[in-house]
């Protein structure tokens, strides 16, 4: 008997894998396409306290393996969120992470409280969306900034909390370390890498923004990388992702030390791309003879 | 359920003019690629307006691509596109046996009321999805469309509408100049336009000037088709809207073009 | 009359087009292919200062459009490469870039003050080799020991010293800035991303040093996003490079800031691929109307 | 200067075993895919132990795929190989008539001496480049070969060579075991082998004992195929080489395979 589930903060996923904030809305499109209760969790998008319109201009451009967006946290407001959204994602038996996005420690103070008095089940605090003027990844790069930040969070916030992490951190183990250190019950990485593109018959960037964010297979190996230097540097659990398709993604993310994955690119590319990668997991643990998520973490 | 991507088997694949294809496919046996399906119940669907995301490749490039019906009978499916970039370009070299992978139907599509007088208005490979409603329509409606210049599927347009007014940039078929040049707003009850956004801002605002109700279908880069990515995503007067789920048909008036 | 000249500390490259280093081995094998004298310049392997025979184990594996790798410098050291290589690269008619690695503030001292006295046109420092133990890499991550490298060898080195960075730097603009006060005469941006894959059967990272150096397209986005903020922080001239395969991707380098830009990974897939991107270059210039580079050098 | 890449076209690719294909392919003309070249002088080139590099898709995956040459003749070019991963995969579903882009002749190849009585060893997919030197050898000389469960190609073998040896794994044709419970080294002047390195090993520690030269075909990991990466490079007992560039044949003696 094989069995999928993981614990992290005394939360239970039936498995492993996690819709990644942002490439799943609130879950109503796909739930067109399978039964979102086979997911282990869901991340909303990216909620910030008031409704935001997002960015202009081109919001989405294609890389070699991968896609760079600006989509900026177009999204219905924590309020929105509570009255329009949760209702429906209460109803699909999966865990449920509100990620909470901002630009001031305020703005993120509020936002747990509202969220504190709902039933979603763990708050992923998005510091490091490179796609917002102020904040956002601001608080994402420096460790210092990010201690302060968490450890404000963390005194308001009555969920378990789990920390999202940016690449673009000067030091992903300080960044990491610091916010353990601030009270993360988990930490999630990677958010995108800043990274750019330019139109060169207009001879301007694509992006109104100039700086956009990339995701896909393209960051696979770094996101693995860092995935595993984390890991072995802090005791918390953590939620490994960036560029992951398939199956022998996922489990090279466990062996490196994650306890569960999120896909978040991959969603676009075919809907129920997370159903392949359960069912793979299922697969290589029936084939490889592991009973357990546990006895393949970290194993390398 | 809906069903997620599937595979099309291609029936044919043909040049029809300078960089213009037009592909055939019917949906293939989940069991074997080579066995296709053409009966009602399991062929391919879909309503004028709507569109399918294509995939001629593994994951390169990473993205599918938006296209529109131009026509579905005996769930055999025709699209109608130009070869613009990569993806296209892919497209064009698949030959007849080869499979694609397709999501679909995908969006709003058009709503029309057959008691109406409309008229359509189309500019190059725009086209495509008003083949396939003028197809559908049997009511009163005439048909101007625009090509650079070469103009294509005129055959097929003729044998379904009698008032068809072409142009072409160059001259060489039909007005020389532009679509906007022929076409005259107020004799209709509805119009629906679809290709370059420049030319679809006119046709709304020669629209408005009349108060005659006009509908575009929008095009905007996608990732995921389906209302997800938020890439789509266009202003309008009523907020924020994706191309791909409350789009591609949107009310002329409601769409922000000066963006 | 278009032209393609392109200027840096005094040495005239007759295209922007470089080879890039480790890519192109010291020239031998491309110039069975075309003549090297249609290339801007050539960047040799990275040199240390005695010879090297490199990583055991697995050197090359290949992630979504890029590659991961572990050569660990193996090069005949700096007399191998004066006796050896440099007489064959002398005579091909164009810029030679010696390449140096080190694990040691002396060694670099050593290896640079050796090729003061040959004709090399320039040297570039890789402080930013992600395939040896000891210093390479590390120098290339804090801006403080950074600068002390690099003033250290710019006082023993009488050539044009470009200084090549590590996009894994904590901060590539204070990096930049840093290498540019401690007297880099330029800088080349950027070397590859520390990553990482796992072989999920074995239950063992693919490569023995665990981490590896991604390049290839995969990077390009990040790549040029840094190359762009560099070339807007420090005045001297930047050689930008990270996944370009054909003119448009050089042609977005140069539009980001680049003086002149590198063919790496690219000289793998196809041996001639520069004469490509420089071909590619005249034709857009031509198309375009742009008679000299300058004229389109960070544009946007 | 020697050729870049070129375009082959394919004039078959068949499976001939389980994951085992044959594919045929002769260069097309500059001009035209759909010309294809089989004159001398424009022809496939290459002598036994050499290889191509072969792409079948544009750039994902990234890197060719090294292949040995299996036969030419009359400028068309025949691999033998074996489905292992994505890229071969691909190119087992290339069709007749598509075309894939070729880099080669590379690698040393074997070296001869047509008075000498020599043994060929090879292990499954390893009998690829051994078949091109089979066919080109006039001497005398006996053919082992060893397959796990399934054999291919013994009818091109048997008819080039009169002493073949052959083994299964599980006993379907010849011996059931191992080739080299067959292979007796004493009685040849030279021995040449290419297979899975265990079964090299093996064969070069018995060629050892008894003072018999072995050549073996290595095989590595590959970026550039022409010498530059240093991705292929093996541990010898005279330094590092490159299995692209001074191999793929390499002296038994000189392989370090314990690493
Ligand atoms: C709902 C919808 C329906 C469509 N129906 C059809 C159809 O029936 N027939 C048809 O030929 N085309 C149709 N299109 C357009 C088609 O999707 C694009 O031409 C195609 O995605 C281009 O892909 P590519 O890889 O060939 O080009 P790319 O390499 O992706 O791009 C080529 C050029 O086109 C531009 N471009 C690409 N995609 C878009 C976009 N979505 N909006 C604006 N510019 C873009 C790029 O900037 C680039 O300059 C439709 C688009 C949408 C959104
Ligand atoms: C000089 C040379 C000549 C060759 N000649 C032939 C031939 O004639 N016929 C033939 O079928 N094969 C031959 N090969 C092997 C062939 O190149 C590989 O099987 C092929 O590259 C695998 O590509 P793939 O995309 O199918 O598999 P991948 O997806 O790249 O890999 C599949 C599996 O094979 C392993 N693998 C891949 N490449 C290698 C490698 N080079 N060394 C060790 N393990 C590897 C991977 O770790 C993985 O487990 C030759 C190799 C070399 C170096
Ligand atoms: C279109 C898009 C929107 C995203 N929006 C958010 C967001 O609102 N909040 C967030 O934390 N991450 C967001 N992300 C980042 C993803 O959750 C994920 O961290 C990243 O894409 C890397 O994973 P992937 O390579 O599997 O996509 C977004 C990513 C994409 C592509
Ligand atoms: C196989 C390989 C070997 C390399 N060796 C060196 C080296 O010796 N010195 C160096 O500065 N960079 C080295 N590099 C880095 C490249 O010069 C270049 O900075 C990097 O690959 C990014 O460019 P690309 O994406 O065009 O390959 C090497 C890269 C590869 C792929
Ligand atoms: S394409 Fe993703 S929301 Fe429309
Ligand atoms: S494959 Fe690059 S050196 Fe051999």
């Amino acid at each position: 008997m094989i069995n999928t589930k993981v614990e992290i903060c005394g939360v239970e996923f039936k498995n492993p894998v996690i819709a990644a904030s942002g490439t799943f809305g609130f879950g109503r499109e796909y739930a067109e396409y399978f039964p979102l209760s086979r997911l282990g969790g869901i991340s909303s998008k990216g909620l910030t306290l008031n409704k935001k319109d997002g960015n202009k201009g081109t919001r989405i451009y294609e890389t070699a393996s991968g896609i760079l967006n600006s989509i900026g946290l177009q999204n219905p407001g924590i309020e929105g969120f509570i009255k329009d959204e949760l209702p429906f994602m209460e109803k699909q038996d999966t865990i449920i992470l509100a990620n909470v996005g901002g630009s001031t420690i305020d703005e993120y103070m509020v936002s747990v409280e509202k969220l504190n008095e709902t039933n979603i089940d763990m708050i992923e605090l998005n510091i490091s969306c490179p796609n917002v003027k102020e904040g956002g990844m601001a608080f994402g790069i420096k460790s210092k900034i990010a201690y302060e930040v968490v450890s404000e969070v963390r005194n308001a916030c009555t969920k378990p909390l789990i920390v999202k992490l940016s690449p673009n951190a000067e030091n992903i183990v300080e960044m990491a370390e610091s916010c353990t250190k601030a009270g993360a019950d988990g930490l999630s990485l990677v958010n995108t890498f800043s990274g750019m593109a330019i139109d060169i018959y207009n001879r301007k960037p694509v992006f109104k923004n100039i700086i956009a964010g990339l995701s896909g297979p393209c960051i696979k190996p770094i996101a693995l990388r860092m995935v595993y230097e984390v890991s072995r540097a802090v005791d918390i659990p953590i939620i490994g992702l960036g560029g992951i398709m398939n199956y022998k993604d996922a489990i090279e993310f466990i062996m490196a030390g994650a306890h569960c994955i999120q896909v978040g690119t991959g969603n676009f590319i075919k809907p129920d791309i997370s159903i392949d990668i359960i069912e793979g997991i299922e697969q290589f643990m029936k084939e490889e003879g592991i009973e357990s998520i546990e006895e393949i973490r970290g194993v390398i | 359920m809906k069903q997620g991507y599937r595979k099309g088997i291609i029936h044919s694949n043909i040049q029809i003019a300078t960089n213009i294809y037009e592909i055939k496919l019917s949906p293939c046996h989940p069991e074997s690629d080579s066995i296709s399906l053409t009966m009602e119940e399991s062929g391919f669907q879909g309503k004028p307006g709507q569109f399918y995301m294509l995939r001629g490749w593994e994951l390169d490039p990473l993205l599918p691509r938006p296209i529109s019906i131009c026509d579905i009978s005996d769930g055999i499916i025709t699209f109608l596109y130009e070869v613009r970039g990569r993806g296209t370009h892919i497209i064009s070299k698949l030959k007849k046996g080869d499979t694609l992978e397709l999501l679909g139907p995908l969006g709003n599509g058009f709503d029309l009321n057959i008691e109406d007088k409309i008229a359509i208005v189309s500019g190059g490979i725009g086209v495509a999805p008003l083949i396939y409603l003028m197809k559908g329509f049997k009511g009163d409606m005439d048909f101007y469309c625009g090509f650079r210049n070469e103009a294509y599927y005129l055959d097929e347009i003729r044998e379904h509408v009698d008032n068809t007014h072409i142009s072409t940039e160059d001259g060489s078929v039909g007005h020389r100049g532009f679509v906007t040049d022929l076409f005259l707003p107020k004799r209709y009850d509805m119009v629906l336009t679809c290709g370059p956004i420049p030319m679809m801002n006119r046709v709304v605002e020669m629209c408005k000037d009349k108060n005659v109700p006009v509908y575009v279908s929008m095009e905007s880069r996608m990732a995921c088709g389906i209302g997800t990515c938020l890439g789509c995503t266009i202003e309008t007067t009523s907020g924020m809207k994706r191309v791909c789920k409350e789009g591609p048909v949107f009310s002329g008036e409601e769409v922000k073009f000066n963006d």
